[in-house]
């Protein structure tokens, strides 16, 4: 069977198509919704301990707004390049699927870089590790956890797209995009609140 | 059954009223008990099925009527308990740090003991607790290591004793005289359980002089027969264990020691079980007691315990 | 399209096997036997506070905290979550009318993390460092200052198993949303369906805050972190806090499952419908709601204050209306039926009484002022033990009874297992009843011993012969389980049942039915056998259906998870050997443990699972 | 199966499905706005300090909604079950949130 044909017998939402389909969409929407939670109590924690500095900086002095904003805007729009591809997807169009999925990849990666640098700096000219305070471990495990979330995602999608140039876009390999797709959204809704609530608020003081 | 102090044999107005909250709600509870049980044994005995009975008994899918009687008589019963429970928990939450009138305490978890600082007085006690009849006690409560909770059960409930930070709770002492026990009531690690203490509620006259022999320096011309005792004590205890009531000391304050009931809490207060315990705080309290073996001899522990023996008031 | 796919005997069958009834009995094996694990525990408990102290001490402090810890930790996590699981798998698809779960092979993953993280739990036992924390394992105590590596295998051990937990509460809520037979609408579901939904869906939530409150103490006590390490400005009371946000929907986790378990048995054997199906599936709703915003009530004397004391307090006593109306729904089911009095039929009936007097001292314990004198005490001790026993345990056991046959396809003796139901029962109120007042009498719980002439002696002495014939009640359980197996076949209905997982043989086949069934309402066999039909009417005709392949990969994964547990746990040790040394210290123990689990994720994700299919031939030659 | 099938395929002839970009870019859109919003309110330093937070969490669930609703597809049909289980997730996060808020020290 040629690619073309063989796209053409696909459905329109071949994400949906099987039940199995159906149940790794829903399935991964409900283990979201644990994310959701996971994070709320890692915030939580930054909240309850973010004023346990000891000798250690405050984020007034740690964080800056610039390079912040950097990253906001690269995950953002990474955010809506993985909205591309799936729509790319829906269109059935291969090749600008890939496409978008490798632009989100390769900004993922800028967000990465940003986030070690930042990282780095903390911890080279700043004195600020993960042990140094209840603030800083707490700082850490938070925006550690979602750096962790984002290089899981950039390999996850990373392999997708390596599946898809072999197996082509099929029942099987349709949903695993679409919840890729649905993971790397979820980074970034939470990123939203850890700019807002670590970050701005860090700086507000 | 269950004699000297407990929760059911309240002294002191905050036990009272605690204890009057116990019997409202227990009495509420046996009522929906008994008539559950009721229900319940009626039902298992007249709707047996006979052997050979096949019948269908009439499916009944529910009814609105019977399901709105249990939902709203168990919400007037609730709130019936709600009101009294609300009202109590606000009344008792009361900080009477700054009240002239009341005695302050600062009581302190170690594991595993307790110490005692009455700060407008000067006064550092280990494990005996000794109040006035008939008086309010405000209790500023913290830990020094791991989470304890600070329990008299004749006076009133408990409150965790948590490190790095300050709990406020406010007792009443009883009306008459008498010895109550005190417990740490949160699992605290392994000695948890031999972890109590003494209140001592004393007459007004005899807490004034209690007061005042507390805060007279330790007499510093000790007998011959100690002397030896002494200075092995100043050698290898002072550092931790202070014998006057001024300064608190890293282990328990020894003063008045030797009047004490028991020793460490729970021995009974003997020279063999005086000798034993500085001997080895660990065979009875585990290694996590910060007191260290000395190395000494046998004869220099009973040496040790013989000069604090002498460790009385007066 | 016929594949042909490797199918396994013997032991591999049961390590690779994705079939969720088979799981289902991996997890009443795997539950069972930490039951009797932590039965033993309870006995050493109860012989050593037998005598007060200086007459019998069998177990010194360190030991009975020990064995006091690993006893609350193997029964909540190792014993009654895997039965509850167990429960759940053998019956939940069957009771829908599904083939299979939605997702087989993280099924069979999850049941393997959680029994990996058992067994590293007790692995401690032989390595001499037991967690000695109590199970709620407060902070600062389970700090690095205070604790040795006993925390650790306390973090980490139930850190893997509640993975499992939360990849099985996600396969089940898959299942009942998606996978229902024609015509199972949600309020068609049989209620243990729409408790073991309710359920995973508060795992779901309830376990991840766990997760991240042991990740805490696991960084604070192997990468010095200071989240609960009170001298670095760390905050203990927040443990608290996060350990409750789980704690206490972790409670309703077990007992909603087992309210739902009685829900069946109960109309099965009084031969009449539930009484107010819709307000009990309401109840269960709010139940598990509610499960979320009471948590609080567990720390009313750690000093939060009047004001968040007093609406904890009010939040829980509201608890107490649901959970009325389920148990006026039980009565008025048994009201007017016809009772047959199985074994089954005991264990649940028997539950009635007792779970009530678990639930009023449980709305005494919500009360603040009250609470203040039960707190830590052995009224907490009783209260819960009524509960979790009298409530869950009794259930489980009444579930036990009940679908056996669909599971083993085997009776239970009946002699036995009355006999096992009397000896427990009583066994069971003789020891926890008196509880109650050994703890209006002062006595504090967690005590690994209590000086004489307190007015304690007695009572403890009669709660520790309770004990013994609760123990001899399990040994006659194990008995009848076991010479089961040489017990009558079961045949496909055995108790005249209402639900659809009795319309099937016994045991049900690997593709649970041939053909889908039609359901037409609640109790949905029950309406055909009522309308003089033998079997379920089908909705489809009768075709090849599709089996997914057996796999080893969970067992891997759950194994990788393993190894690198202890890597993380022994990374600070100091070992004899050097190269030891290096092995832990430089990680490379803990990474390995986690790249078999990557390899076996990615060899996952790559190669498809295509499965096979049992053809028509083969279904029609089965019968 | 077979009826969703169908109610693809009519979702397809209602052209929902094949929607172009105009509603993504929409969305992010509002979003880069509603980042700058937040950034420029925290650096103006003559606002009241509880303002700026309560304003920028504000913000930031608005943007989290906007985010979920186009991009996650929640505002198509069919999708209570993850209306349902993410509310309630946010719901266990935000009680966490408050106990940090107000029960943590004291």
């Amino acid at each position: 069977m040629s690619q073309a044909a063989h796209l053409d017998k696909l459905p329109p939402e071949p994400e949906k198509a099987t039940l199995e389909g159906r149940n790794k969409v829903l399935g991964f929407w409900l283990f979201l919704g644990g994310e959701t939670v996971l994070f709320g109590t890692l915030f939580a924690t930054f909240i309850a301990l973010r004023n346990s500095v000891l000798d250690g900086p405050t984020g007034i002095e740690l964080f800056s707004l610039s390079i912040t904003a950097i990253a906001t805007f690269i995950l953002l729009t990474s955010s809506l390049t993985s909205v591309f591809a799936i729509q790319a997807m829906h269109h059935k169009n291969i090749k600008n699927m890939l496409t978008w999925l490798g632009v989100t990849v390769v900004l993922g990666l800028g967000f990465l870089v940003l986030e070690i640098y930042e990282f780095y700096e903390y911890v080279a000219h700043d004195g600020f590790g993960f042990t140094t305070s209840a603030f800083s471990s707490s700082f850490y495990a938070l925006v550690g956890f979602h750096g962790a979330h984002v290089a899981l995602g950039v390999l996850w999608i990373s392999l997708l797209m390596l599946q898809i140039k072999k197996k082509g876009l099929t029942t099987v390999t349709a949903p695993k995009i679409y919840v890729a797709s649905l993971y790397w959204h979820f980074i970034d809704v939470v990123w939203v609140f850890i700019f807002t609530i670590v970050y701005l608020m860090g700086k507000v003081g | 059954m269950g004699q000297g102090s407990n929760p059911i044999d309240p002294k002191g107005s905050v036990a009272e009223e605690q204890y009057g909250l116990i019997l409202l709600s227990l009495g509420i509870m046996i009522l929906v008990t008994v008539v559950v049980f009721v229900l319940y044994f009626y039902a298992i005995v007249k709707y047996r099925r006979k052997p050979g009975d096949n019948t269908i008994p009439k499916q009944v899918e529910g009814s609105h009527k019977l399901e709105i009687i249990w939902t709203v008589i168990p919400m007037i019963l609730l709130f019936i308990l709600a009101v009294p429970s609300v009202a109590l928990t606000f009344s008792q939450d009361v900080d009477y740090s700054d009240d002239p009138e009341v005695i302050q305490v600062k009581a302190t978890g170690h594991q595993f003991w307790w110490e005692f600082e009455y700060p407008d007085l000067g006064i550092y006690t280990a494990q005996d607790l000794v109040l006035p009849v008939n008086q309010r006690v405000q209790f500023e409560l913290t830990s020094s290591d791991v989470i304890h909770s600070f329990w008299i059960p004749a006076m009133g409930g408990k409150m965790d004793t948590n490190p790095g930070m300050i709990n406020k709770l406010y007792l009443d002492t009883p009306a008459e005289p008498g010895v109550l026990k005190g417990k740490c009531a949160e699992f605290c690690g392994e000695s948890h359980a031999l972890m109590d203490f003494k209140v001592i509620v004393l007459s007004e006259e005899d807490y004034n002089a209690w007061v005042e022999d507390m805060q007279t320096p330790a007499n510093t011309t000790v007998s011959a027969d100690v002397q030896s005792g002494e200075e092995l004590f100043k050698q290898n205890c002072m550092s931790c264990h202070a014998i006057d009531a001024g300064s608190p000391g890293l282990g328990p304050n020894l003063k008045g020691f030797a009047d004490r009931e028991v020793v460490a809490g729970f021995l009974e207060m003997t020279d063999d079980n005086v000798y034993k315990w500085i001997r080895d705080p660990a065979y009875f309290k585990g290694d996590r007691v910060e007191m260290p073996g000395l190395f000494l001899e046998d004869e220099q522990y009973q040496d040790i315990a013989e000069y604090l023996k002498t460790l009385k008031l007066e | 399209m016929a594949h042909s796919v490797k199918k396994y005997r013997g032991l591999m069958d049961w390590i690779t096997t994705v079939d969720h009834k088979k799981i289902g009995i991996l997890y009443f094996a795997a539950g069972g036997l930490f039951f009797v694990i932590g039965g033993i525990e309870a006995l050493l408990i109860r012989l050593q506070l037998m005598f007060p102290k200086g007459t019998f001490d069998i177990l010194d402090g360190q030991t009975y905290n020990e064995v006091m810890t690993m006893h609350g930790t193997t029964m909540i996590f190792l014993a009654a979550m895997p039965l509850v699981f167990g429960l759940m798998n053998a019956v939940v698809p069957l009771q829908i009318g599904a083939r299979d779960v939605a997702f087989p092979f993280l099924n069979s993953l999850g049941f393997w993390t959680f029994f990996f993280g058992g067994v590293l739990l007790n692995i401690s036992w032989f390595t001499g460092t037991v967690p000695d924390i109590g199970w709620t394992a407060y902070a600062p105590l389970s700090g690095q200052e205070f604790s040795g590596t006993g925390s650790d295998y306390y973090a980490i051990g139930l850190q893997i198993a509640g993975i499992g937990t939360l990849v099985g509460g996600i396969n089940f809520l898959v299942t009942i949303i998606n996978m229902r037979a024609p015509g199972m609408s949600f309020m068609r579901m049989p209620l243990f369906t729409w408790t073991s939904f309710i359920t995973s869906g508060i795992i779901l939530f309830a376990f991840p805050a766990l997760a991240v409150g042991l990740i805490y103490i696991s960084f604070d006590r192997l990468f010095d972190a200071n989240f609960f390490v009170t001298a670095t400005g760390g905050n203990a009371i927040l443990w608290e806090h996060i350990f409750w946000i789980f704690g206490h929907p972790e409670v309703y986790i077990l007992v909603l499952p087992a309210f739902g378990a009685i829900s069946e048995i109960l109309p099965t054997f009084a031969r009449k419908r539930l009484f107010g199906y819709s307000s009990m599936v309401f109840a269960t709703a709010l139940i598990g709601f509610l499960s979320f915003m009471v948590w609080a009530h567990h720390m009313f004397t750690v000093g939060m204050g009047d004001i968040a004391n007093a609406l904890f307090g009010v939040a829980t006593m509201l608890i107490a209306i649901p959970t009325g109306i389920k148990v006026f729904n039980w009565l008025f089911t048994i009201w007017g039926g016809k009772i047959q009095f199985t074994t089954a039929m005991l264990y649940a009936t028997s539950f009635i009484p007792t779970f009530v007097m678990g639930g009023v001292t449980g709305v005494m314990l919500a009360i603040p002022p009250a609470d203040f004198q039960f707190h830590d005490s052995y009224f907490v001790v009783a209260h819960f033990h009524y509960v979790i026993v009298g409530g869950i345990v009794l259930s489980l056991l009444a579930a036990a009874y009940y679908w056996w046959p669909k599971m083993f396809g085997r009776m239970l003796n009946e002699t036995l297992g009355k006999w096992s139901f009397w000896l427990f029962f009583i066994g069971f109120h003789l020891t926890f009843f008196i509880q109650h007042f050994l703890g209006l009498w002062g006595m504090p719980r967690r005590v690994f011993t209590y000086l004489p002439n307190q007015g304690w002696d007695t009572a403890n002495f009669v709660s520790s012969i309770g004990a013994f014939f609760m123990a001899a009640g399990v040994i006659v359980i194990l008995i009848n389980a076991i010479i089961s197996i040489k017990g009558p076949k079961a045949p496909a209905d055995p108790w005249d049942g209402r639900t659809l997982e009795w319309s099937i043989a016994s045991p049900s086949p690997e593709y649970n039915f041939k053909q889908l069934p039609l359901v037409r309402g609640l109790d949905a066999f029950w309406l055909e056998k009522m309308d003089g039909k033998k079997e379920m009417t089908p909705a489809e005709p009768l075709g090849p259906i599709h089996m997914p392949s057996p796999s080893i990969l969970p067992f891997f994964m759950s194994l990788g998870l393993f190894i690198a547990g202890f890597g993380f746990m022994y990374r600070g040790y100091e070992f004899e050997s050097a190269f030891m040394n290096n092995l832990f210290g430089y990680n490379i123990i803990a990474i390995f443990g986690l790249a078999i689990t990557l390899v076996c994720m990615f060899l996952r994700s790559v190669y498809d699972d295509h499965g096979y299919h049992i053809e028509v031939e083969e279904l029609q030659k089965e019968g | 199966m077979e009826a969703n099938q169908e109610q693809v395929q009519d979702r397809v002839k209602r052209g929902r499905i094949h929607e172009g970009p105009r509603n993504h870019i929409i969305a992010f859109g509002i979003s880069i706005f509603l980042t700058l919003l937040a950034f420029m309110a925290v650096a103006n330093s003559a606002l009241d300090a509880t303002f700026i937070k309560i304003f920028i969490v504000i913000l930031a669930v608005f943007q989290a909604v906007i985010q979920l609703a186009f991009w996650m597809h929640m505002k198509d049909r069919g999708h209570f079950f993850q209306i349902l289980f993410l509310a309630t997730g946010a719901f266990v996060a935000i009680t966490a949130f408050i106990m940090a808020v107000y029960w943590v020290w004291w």
